[in-house]
């Protein structure tokens, strides 16, 4: 890790000891997540991985946001992951319809199929 | 609050008419089903005539709106949302059913409420420029989070549902994936700045960004935001998806994509730069650009780091989108890239911000921006309405295909020149050809980046004007000067949708119209655009917590 | 309002054309053009012709005051001799395409029409975007009529013209909107303190100082107030539109492919007219906006005119398509007519803007010349035709004259213009007042005898004697390669392309006329048959209508080489007032190395006050 | 250095300083002009106007020739009203009759802001005679010319009058004009009327190709003429002679003061450029090749213009512009070199060549020579004395030639004619031929020529330095003797016989060149069958009066060479009188004063006066060139085609050959200058093809050109774009990272 990246969790309050929870380790789980949720995304071929890789990168947000939240002693980033929840669910239910719409054209729940397009 | 409440008309109206839509839509009468496209262009023209009324005067302004530092921008563009949405629905009359109501009207098959999806298609119209003005409106990432998932959502299933064909379904499913990835990019752009200020509130953070300065994670919040907002807005790297989309979805729809996500995206990044504020310095050599950065009295510009990355993005959003669409022979496909260029073009503006002559349309890029999507929507609406207009007459297949390259306009302005001549004209103004609208929407992207000192990016931004020029050419002149060659395929005759050519028609007249009488608008995008700097609202705004680094609280 | 309708009464007849039967097209158009030339020469009637450098019939309307946009025309002598030129040629072109345009007649005279009011536009405009709207749509109509009606290769010929003088336009653009920036940031002048006094009608400030606007008068004086770095930037962005336009060696390869590919009435409007576009932007906005950068960099634009003499005359010489070959002559001869505005004295800047009208007239009449026997013979090839003298004796007549024209005959139009132009690169050098040394370098100076030779006929400027010398070789490159044409098209033995021969000999005296119809019955079924009976065959020389074309040109030939008096007299005006702009610029060359804007009102404007009278 | 001495010695022999001084003021207040000169030029201009619309309205009549004869003699006479006038106004006048403004302008009020060339005549008695000749040897030859070109009546007559009276016009610009701007014009014009008559015969490829050469090789001249004219504006501010005479006193005065180097260095380089453009228009060295070649022109344009007086207009304008030849060092040398080297270079090509034409051309440029001599050593009376009777004598030797040439089907080889003078009806041509060939070779005393390039031969000899140019001039005259009797022996006298020319068939059809069908002509005397039915016809009243009125004035000239007034020889006080007078005048007074001591000034010619001992040597080497010539072409030859000369030809090997072959100039420049001008035009054509529109479409290629790079990216593959989109932020926020923490 490069010295500024350190400088940069110390601002945001990465403790010289691991003893405690702290906002950083919030904070770096839910980078974690984003980016496991990135690497799943880009790697797999299956729609519904796909799709619940996206999903672990909304909730990947949402940690940050609960985590800020408590840190700010506001409620707003709660707030805002209900919110989340709630879209994260319409597009559940979308993308859900979806693959079935395209399970039914090609019998295949695989993304490489769907190439017609490009140049 | 309540006030705010009479600054939602146009939503409610929208929202009214999309349930209205979505209940006929139900109807067994077909006369009711076929009435549900005459309530939705109800919905968007009162929509636009409520944004026009609604525009409060000056001091009332800050009194209703929520956020505070481009206050005007709202009615101005909410007001032009409603107007070429009104112009878009024109072009979507018949998209879906239109076999299934063939079928019915022949009695072959009965009326299904299940299988209909004619007023679900109007319905998610409406929802997503209902969307589209809550973007516009929001004052609090919630709110603007929101507003943006309610614009893209509806779009996915339209992409998805506008053709029969497996194109359509591709397009869709690329379409909603990466945008989903999108929507977490921005997504945790905005929790990142959320946990940089404390709130969420856009004032709030305006505010909070002016006096404590931007804190690195603050800024990369910013970045990510904007970046995850590139997007809608169709800009390198998130690009990608465009021309893929465009291509598989219907003309309409596809005309509706390069405006509608467009225009919120240029809203949300407008209103995340204008809480950032235009205000900064380039700071002095040896200090990180990207070490807090504090705006000051003397600054004209973004903070240097978030200046560079835009003028990055806007370079090469406008050279790879000129470059790739010049070998493109389908003519969608020609438009999606060329939207990609216009996108580069319109970020200009927002790099240069209200500038140093904010009180001028000519030097106030926030201005020429709102400008810029105004005309581009017209233009735009125009083209696509064009191909809409049109398809191969049905075949062996027995289905009528739409028209897909260049050489199939051929010969228009002879063939149809209701039809012909409105392509000639939108594409001479997409290109900025002066005197069409195109040109004195670039224009003021020309003046505000040079009186802001961004000759460079003028530059790029002239030698790709030249490159659009190609194609456009191409584009512009297949219908005029060419003749049809109807050695191949099913002969090209205009769909039985007169709304569309009504469409096309009605955006050629206004291509040289708004040329000639454009000075209202222009009067209207420059009031819109004044910008409101931080320390003037201050007053208005309760304080927002101080940078985190000041409070090491831990988080149990 | 006259000069408005100038632009309005072409478009106006292009929409009443289109509307109305194609049978029709042709003799609206023909009624278009005539009563706009009409308004041009009202306009001209009533055009104070002594005092040239006066802008007369100005008007201004409000237009898109957010931008600082105006309609406002209004015209210098200058002005009104371009546009006495395209009012003649306009309906020149229309005549002259009766038979040669078979197909699509609304679509050639209606576009035909709209770039007569792009260019009358180009040249009443007193508002920058104005020009720059006129000057960008000259291209549209302009692509149309090479897309359509062009030869073979018409396709590309068209997309070149119009992206290369488009790229080219975009960046002059980028200059001009420099300049207007530079204005809008000046301090307001004092007598402009009560600028809500100053409002117009459409509620925006009068252009002025610290106003944004782009009303040419205005950013005029404000650009002579830059700095040196920003003027010679200035000039860079403008010379890159206006020399593609002209065109300039080495930005010139659009227009032998444009020419060549053209149909003659586009030829001839595009040389006529078009490229001199270039020229009178150099002369209107180069020149007046950015003079002591120019003046500076005026050798090196003086360096590319006189490549492009030698070069573009020595192509000229090994071309076997005829049109090609007056095509490149036009880079030749318009490598003259900006070596004249180089030389930034008045002889040079009288001769260069005579160089611009006699220049649309003769090589416009050689196009007509060229397109008609192209017309009987569907051949351009010097290869193919040879000798016509034998069967068209008036063509070859009216040819022989234009090229005398063009070589530069005295007598003729050409030799007038072009021997000032040359006069005035050879005593534009700041070199003669000072010292003897014209041949520095050359010979040994004190073999000359002594310093302080009197050379009163000297001007500043940074050309001189080698300048006109080198140039002047263009003199004999442009005799070699026209009488190469003549020789070759007009004299030696009769050639004509396969299906046109058998005739070439006529026995007997006096019988050039009588075989020409036999001639052209036996080609008519192989060539004419797309309009040989919409117009009848041609004959084989001249019809009455062909020689109306021509013969005005001529005419205009003579007169202009005779008696140029009226227009050198008219054009003292301007011209003078444009000269001293320059050496006012010149002799202020280190204030203007201080940031004019950075002063204060009061001290920047004593400095400025020759500069921005 | 050599030149710097002779420039001193001229100083010497400049008139007193006021002297000067008043001929300068005398210039410049010049007097208005008589209005009648005007119509000298303007009459002529009438007649190409009526012969215009002659060929409009396809008149088939000699109308056009009797118009142009008619005005041309109106305007001989309106030349002699003129001098009458002038004569009026004394000696040494100069009147201008302004007509009307033509390039003028002015950018200020003081002096060099005023560009002014009007169409003003400048008379002076230079004027007038050149005037005199060119207007009256032109109605001369239009009246000849009305028969000779009565083949072409309905075809190219009136196109061969209305460029007749169209060169008649420019000339009378050329040497009336009052500024040198309009002498431009002049100068031009006349080029495009030589180039227009030497095409007439526009169907002979040859005839096309002479006329492009005569107007591109004399464009060379004018160039450097041009830019002389510039230089002149530049320096004096004017380019109207009158001022420029006027403002030219102060170097005058430095050169009487013998302060040479002081002399601006400007003023010296005028006449360098001026004189470059007299060498183009009088076909001298290394510009003379169009001449020779333009004989191509029907023979009364060749005598018109290419003898008598467009080819002296480079005589004129060096007589014109004297005053600022005497201030440079080295112009008048070079002047006198050129034609020197040009007389005797000439000489021998005409020696060997067999066209009859031809030699003639060949002598002309050679008898230019002369005349550039004789300015050259400051005989500019006697050079405009050559040039007075060279017009008449020459014009005659030409439409003699034209004659037999008219007669015998354009016969010209003077192998193939002999005896043509006791042929029946050629007497008159004969006795013409003969007159203009004594004058030509200058029998001495009885003939105008002999007295002319006397006068011009001892300038030589008289002044120091050039007696070198002298001995060349010499040798070019008894040269120039030999070919002319060479001519006269072999074509006129001697045996009968002639082969008819190959424009028995052309004649009625240009176009179609040379006819092969007939094949090569029979060599032995009498005809070939297929001209079986050929007489020569001779010439008819009109060629034969004008040939008898010039025979007469050949000898004439003679009048006004050797008598005159109180101002000396008539064409002395005309010469005197103009401009080309002030060191002229001195000189050859000087020299005449020169036998008897003033060593300093005069050379002389082994000891005796270099004017009486030319009048004996150059006559007894004319008597030479004669002698050799009957020896060699006459005495004892029985056939056309072989003389005694040709057994001497293996004599001189290749130098024979090389002569014959015109020492291979023609292919030399062809070489040197058209060939590689050739390739580097089409080198050029090819780099604007390929380098620079390359260029531009490689600007047009390299867009798509990354578009096609970037197209993969566009693969159709989600996973692609994804990753796509995912690298594009994460380098953008890494770089954002990296690069500035």
């Amino acid at each position: 890790m490069t010295h500024g990246t350190l400088s940069l969790l110390a601002q945001t309050g990465f403790p010289a000891s691991m003893a405690q929870a702290t906002l950083a380790h919030y904070v770096v789980v839910s980078l974690l997540m984003f980016v496991i949720g990135l690497i799943g995304f880009l790697t797999r071929r299956n729609l519904i991985i796909m799709f619940l890789c996206t999903e672990l990168m909304f909730q990947a947000a949402g940690i940050a946001l609960v985590a800020f939240g408590r840190f700010h002693l506001d409620y707003t980033g709660q707030t805002f992951v209900i919110f989340v929840l709630t879209v994260a669910a319409a597009e559940a239910s979308m993308a859900l319809a979806l693959i079935v719409l395209l399970f039914r054209r090609k019998e295949s729940l695989s993304a490489e199929d769907w190439q017609e397009l490009k140049g | 609050m309540i006030e705010r409440l009479a600054y939602l008309w146009p939503e409610i109206a929208l929202f009214i008419a999309t349930c209205v839509v979505m209940v006929m839509g139900l109807s067994r009468t077909y006369a009711t089903r076929k009435a549900t496209a005459t309530i939705a262009a109800l919905g968007t023209f009162s929509a636009a005539v409520l944004s026009f009324l609604t525009t409060p005067d000056g001091g009332e302004i800050e009194a209703v709106s929520g956020q505070l530092y481009l206050a005007s921008m709202v009615p101005y563009a909410k007001t032009l949302i409603g107007a070429v949405a009104t112009l878009l629905l024109l072009t979507m009359a018949g998209t879906v059913d239109r076999a299934e109501e063939a079928d019915i009207a022949k009695g072959v098959r009965s009326f299904d409420p299940l299988r209909s999806n004619r007023a679900e298609f109007y319905a998610f119209f409406l929802f997503s420029i209902t969307g589209l003005m809550l973007c516009a409106d929001a004052d609090d990432l919630i709110w603007l989070f929101l507003a943006l998932e309610l614009t893209s959502l509806p779009t996915y299933i339209m992409v998805a549902m506008s053709t029969a064909r497996n194109r359509g379904r591709e397009a869709g499913v690329k379409y909603f994936f990466l945008g989903a990835m999108g929507a977490a990019v921005f997504l945790y752009g905005f929790a990142l700045i959320y946990g940089a200020v404390g709130s969420t509130n856009l004032n709030e953070i305006a505010v909070a960004f002016a006096t404590g300065g931007i804190s690195s994670l603050g800024m990369l919040g910013v970045l990510l935001s904007i970046l995850g907002i590139c997007f809608k807005i169709a800009a390198v790297p998130m690009h990608f998806y465009t021309p893929d989309v465009y291509e598989g979805a219907a003309p309409q729809v596809s005309g509706f994509l390069a405006f509608v996500p467009k225009t919120a995206g240029f809203l949300s990044i407008l209103l995340i730069c204008g809480a950032v504020g235009w205000n900064y310095v380039i700071p002095p050599d040896g200090v990180s650009p990207l070490a807090t950065v504090m705006p000051s009295a003397e600054g004209t510009q973004l903070p240097e780091v978030l200046r560079l990355t835009l003028w990055v993005i806007a370079a090469l959003t406008m050279t790879v989108g000129n470059v790739l669409a010049l070998l493109q022979t389908s003519v969608k496909r020609m438009l999606a890239y060329s939207s990609i260029a216009h996108s580069g073009y319109m970020l200009v503006g927002v790099i240069v911000g209200p500038g140093i002559a904010a009180d001028s349309f000519s030097g106030n890029g926030v201005a020429a921006v709102l400008f810029y999507l105004l005309s581009y929507g017209v233009m735009n609406a125009g083209v696509f309405a064009v191909l809409a207009a049109l398809e191969r007459a049905p075949g062996r297949d027995g289905e009528p295909r739409e028209i897909e390259t260049i050489s199939d306009l051929k010969g228009l302005c002879r063939s149809h020149p209701m039809l012909g001549w409105p392509m000639v004209i939108c594409c001479l103004s997409l290109l900025g050809l002066p005197p069409l609208l195109g040109f004195f929407g670039k224009l003021p992207l020309f003046t505000a980046a040079i009186r802001a000192g961004e000759i460079p990016l003028v530059l790029v931004l002239g030698v790709n004007s030249a490159i659009a020029a190609c194609y456009y050419l191409k584009l512009a002149f297949a219908p005029l000067t060419e003749v049809a060659d109807d050695a191949d395929g099913d002969p090209i005759v205009a769909a039985p949708f007169r709304t569309r050519a009504a469409a096309a028609v009605i955006s050629a007249a206004c291509v040289i119209g708004l040329a000639l009488g454009g000075n209202l608008l222009m009067q209207g995008a420059r009031s819109a655009a004044s910008y409101t700097e931080a320390d003037a609202i201050k007053s208005r705004v309760p304080q927002a917590n101080a940078a985190p680094v000041d409070r090491n609280v831990a988080a149990h | 309002m006259i000069l408005f309708s100038l632009i309005l009464i072409p478009l106006l007849f292009a929409a009443l054309l289109a509307l109305a039967p194609a049978a029709q097209a042709r003799s609206l158009a023909f009624l278009g053009m005539l009563t706009s030339s009409a308004a041009a020469v009202l306009a001209m009637l009533r055009f104070d012709w002594n005092n040239g450098a006066v802008f007369a019939n100005e008007k201004t309307f409000p237009w898109l005051g957010e931008l600082g946009i105006q309609l406002s025309v209004g015209a210098d002598s200058v002005s009104m001799l371009m546009i006495a030129l395209t009012a003649l040629l306009g309906p020149i072109c229309v005549v002259a395409s009766r038979t040669a345009v078979t197909e699509r007649h609304r679509t050639f005279f209606g576009w035909l029409l709209v770039l007569q009011a792009a260019m009358y536009g180009v040249f009443i405009a007193r508002d920058l975007i104005l020009f720059y709207i006129c000057f960008e749509f000259t291209l549209v109509p302009m692509f149309v009529l090479i897309n359509v009606f062009g030869s073979t290769n018409r396709k590309h010929a068209s997309v070149k013209f119009f992206l290369y003088t488009f790229t080219g336009s975009v960046i002059a653009l980028a200059g001009l909107v420099y300049v207007a920036k530079f204005n809008a940031e000046l301090p307001v002048s004092a007598t402009r303190e009560s600028l809500a006094a100053m409002m117009q009608a459409g509620g925006t400030p009068a252009p002025g100082p610290g106003v944004w606007t782009f009303d040419i008068e205005t950013l005029g004086r404000a650009a002579r107030r830059m700095s040196s770095t920003e003027q010679a930037w200035v000039l860079l962005a403008l010379m890159v539109g206006f020399a593609v336009k002209v065109p300039l060696f080495p930005v010139h390869t659009w227009l032998p492919l444009a020419h060549t590919e053209a149909p003659t009435a586009g030829s001839v409007i595009l040389a006529g007219v078009l490229l001199k576009l270039g020229t009178y932007g150099i002369f209107r906005f180069a020149i007046p906006f950015v003079p002591a950068a120019f003046a500076e960099y005026a050798p090196l634009i003086a360096q590319l005119c006189i490549v492009g003499i030698l070069y573009g005359g020595l192509i000229c010489w090994v071309q076997t398509d005829v049109k090609k070959l007056v095509a490149y002559s036009s880079v030749a001869h318009l490598g003259f007519c900006v070596l004249g505005l180089a030389a930034t004295n008045a002889t040079g800047l009288s001769g260069s803007i005579l160089y611009m009208i006699n220049h649309g007239l003769s090589t416009g009449a050689l196009f007509l010349c060229i397109g008609m026997v192209y017309e009987r013979y569907h051949t351009r090839s010097m290869k193919e035709l040879g000798g016509l003298a034998a069967k068209m004796p008036v063509w070859s007549t009216f040819m022989i004259f234009f090229t005398m024209a063009s070589v530069g005959l005295p007598g003729l139009n050409g030799f007038v213009s072009e021997f000032m132009c040359l006069l005035a690169a050879f005593q534009a050098s700041s070199a003669w007042g000072s010292s003897t040394t014209m041949v520095e370098g050359a010979m040994d100076a004190g073999l000359w005898g002594s310093a302080g030779a009197s050379t009163v006929g000297a001007t500043h400027g940074g050309l001189g004697p080698w300048y006109a010398a080198i140039a002047g070789i263009g003199m004999i490159v442009a005799a070699m390669y026209l009488l190469l044409m003549v020789g070759r098209v007009v004299w030696g033995p009769l050639v004509e392309p396969h299906g046109h021969g058998g005739h070439g000999g006529h026995g007997g005296h006096g019988g050039h006329g009588g075989h020409g119809h036999d001639a052209h019955g036996a080609a008519a079924g192989d060539h004419h048959d797309d309009h040989a009976d919409a117009h009848g065959p041609l004959p084989a020389d001249l019809t009455a209508r062909e020689i109306g074309v021509l013969a005005p040109l001529a005419i205009l030939c003579v007169v202009l080489g005779v008696y140029p008096k009226p227009l050198l007299a008219t054009l003292e005006g301007p011209v003078n007032q444009t000269v001293q702009l320059i050496d006012s610029a010149r002799s202020m060359g280190l204030q203007l190395e201080a940031p004019a804007h950075t002063t204060s009102p009061a001290q920047g404007g004593a400095p400025t006050q020759g500069l921005a009278q | 250095m050599h030149a710097t001495s002779i420039l001193s010695t001229w100083a010497g022999l400049l008139p007193a300083q006021h002297e000067a001084a008043g001929a300068a003021a005398q210039v410049a207040g010049a007097v208005d002009g008589p209005a009648i000169a005007a119509l000298a030029p303007l009459l002529p201009l009438l007649s190409f106007v009526l012969c215009g619309l002659c060929a409009a309205f396809k008149v088939r009549s000699k109308l056009p020739a009797w118009i142009t004869v008619a005005c041309l003699a109106a305007s001989f006479a309106a030349v002699v009203a003129t001098t009458l006038d002038l004569r009026e106004a004394g000696a040494g006048s100069v009147m201008v009759t302004p007509l009307f403004d033509w390039i003028n302008y002015s950018w200020g009020t003081e002096a060099g802001q005023h560009f002014r060339a009007n169409f003003a005549f400048h008379i002076d008695s230079l004027t007038c005679l050149w005037m005199l000749f060119v207007t009256g040897l032109a109605t001369l030859i239009a009246l000849y010319a009305s028969e000779y070109m009565s083949h072409d009546v309905g075809m190219g007559y009136c196109r061969f009058f209305a460029a007749f009276s169209l060169f008649v016009f420019s000339m009378a610009c050329l040497v009336m004009g009052d500024n040198l701007v309009l002498l431009y014009l002049g100068w031009e014009g006349v080029g495009l009327c030589s180039y227009l008559l030497i095409g007439y015969f526009y169907k002979k490829p040859s005839a096309v190709a002479a006329a492009k050469k005569a107007f591109i090789v004399n464009r060379i001249g004018d160039l450097f003429l041009a830019l002389g004219i510039m230089l002149c504006w530049v320096h004096f501010g004017s380019v109207e002679y009158r001022e420029i005479f006027a403002r030219v006193g102060p170097s005058l005065e430095l050169l009487r003061e013998g302060k040479v180097d002081q002399i601006p260095g400007i003023v010296q380089l005028i006449p360098l450029l001026l004189m470059v453009g007299a060498f183009g228009k009088s076909a001298q060295l290394p510009l003379y090749v169009w001449l020779p070649d333009a004989m191509e022109g029907p023979t009364p344009v060749s005598a018109l213009i290419h003898a008598a007086t467009m080819v002296t207009a480079g005589v004129y304008l060096i007589a014109r512009t004297y005053p600022l030849f005497l201030l440079s060092e080295y112009a008048l040398p070079i002047v006198g070199w050129v034609g020197a080297l040009t007389a005797l270079l000439a000489a021998t090509i005409g020696m060997a060549q067999f066209d009859i034409k031809r030699i003639m051309a060949y002598s002309t440029v050679s008898q230019l020579g002369y005349m550039f001599c004789g300015l050259a050593v400051l005989g500019s009376v006697g050079a405009a004395a050559h040039v007075f009777t060279h017009a008449f004598f020459k014009a005659m030797l030409f439409l003699s030639c034209g004659a037999v040439m008219h007669g015998f089907a354009g016969q010209l080889d003077l192998r193939k004619l002999s005896g043509v003078a006791f042929m029946k009806g050629w007497g008159v041509v004969g006795i013409a031929m003969f007159v203009g060939c004594l004058n030509l070779a200058g029998f001495p005393v009885i003939t105008a020529g002999y007295w002319s390039k006397d006068m011009i031969l001892g300038d030589a000899f008289a002044t120091p330095g050039m007696q070198a140019i002298g001995w060349i001039l010499l040798l070019t005259a008894g040269l120039t003797a030999y070919y002319t009797f060479r001519v006269f022996f072999r074509v006129f006298v001697g045996p009968k016989h002639f082969e008819p020319g190959d424009e028995l068939h052309a004649h009625d059809d240009h176009g179609h060149g040379h006819d092969d069908g007939h094949g090569g002509h029979g060599h032995a005397a009498g005809h070939a069958p297929s001209h079986a039915d050929f007489h020569p016809h001779a010439p008819g009243w009109a060629i034969n009066l004008v040939l008898g009125i010039l025979a007469i004035a050949a000898f004439a000239a003679i009048v006004p060479l050797m008598t005159g007034g109180d101002n000396g020889p008539w064409l002395a006080s005309m010469v005197d009188g103009s401009s080309a007078k002030y060191l002229g005048v001195a000189a050859s007074q000087a020299a005449h004063a020169a036998g008897h001591g003033d060593g300093h000034a005069h050379a002389t010619f082994f000891g005796y006066d270099a004017h009486k001992a030319m009048m004996v040597v150059s006559g007894v080497v004319g008597f030479i060139g004669i002698l050799i010539a009957y020896l060699l072409h006459y005495a004892g030859r029985t056939t056309a085609a072989r003389s005694k000369a040709d057994s001497l030809l293996p004599a001189f090997g290749p130098l024979a050959t090389a002569a014959q072959h015109k020492w291979y100039v023609d292919e030399i420049y062809d070489l040197l200058i058209v060939k590689p001008l050739w390739v580097i035009s089409n080198i050029f054509a090819l780099i604007d093809k390929y380098v620079v529109d390359g260029l531009v479409d490689f600007l047009g290629w390299a867009p798509r050109a990354i578009g096609r790079s970037l197209r993969p990216s566009q693969g159709g593959e989600l996973h692609g774009y994804a990753i796509g989109m995912a690298g594009g932020i994460a380098v953008l926020v890494l770089i954002v990272l990296l690069v500035t923490f």
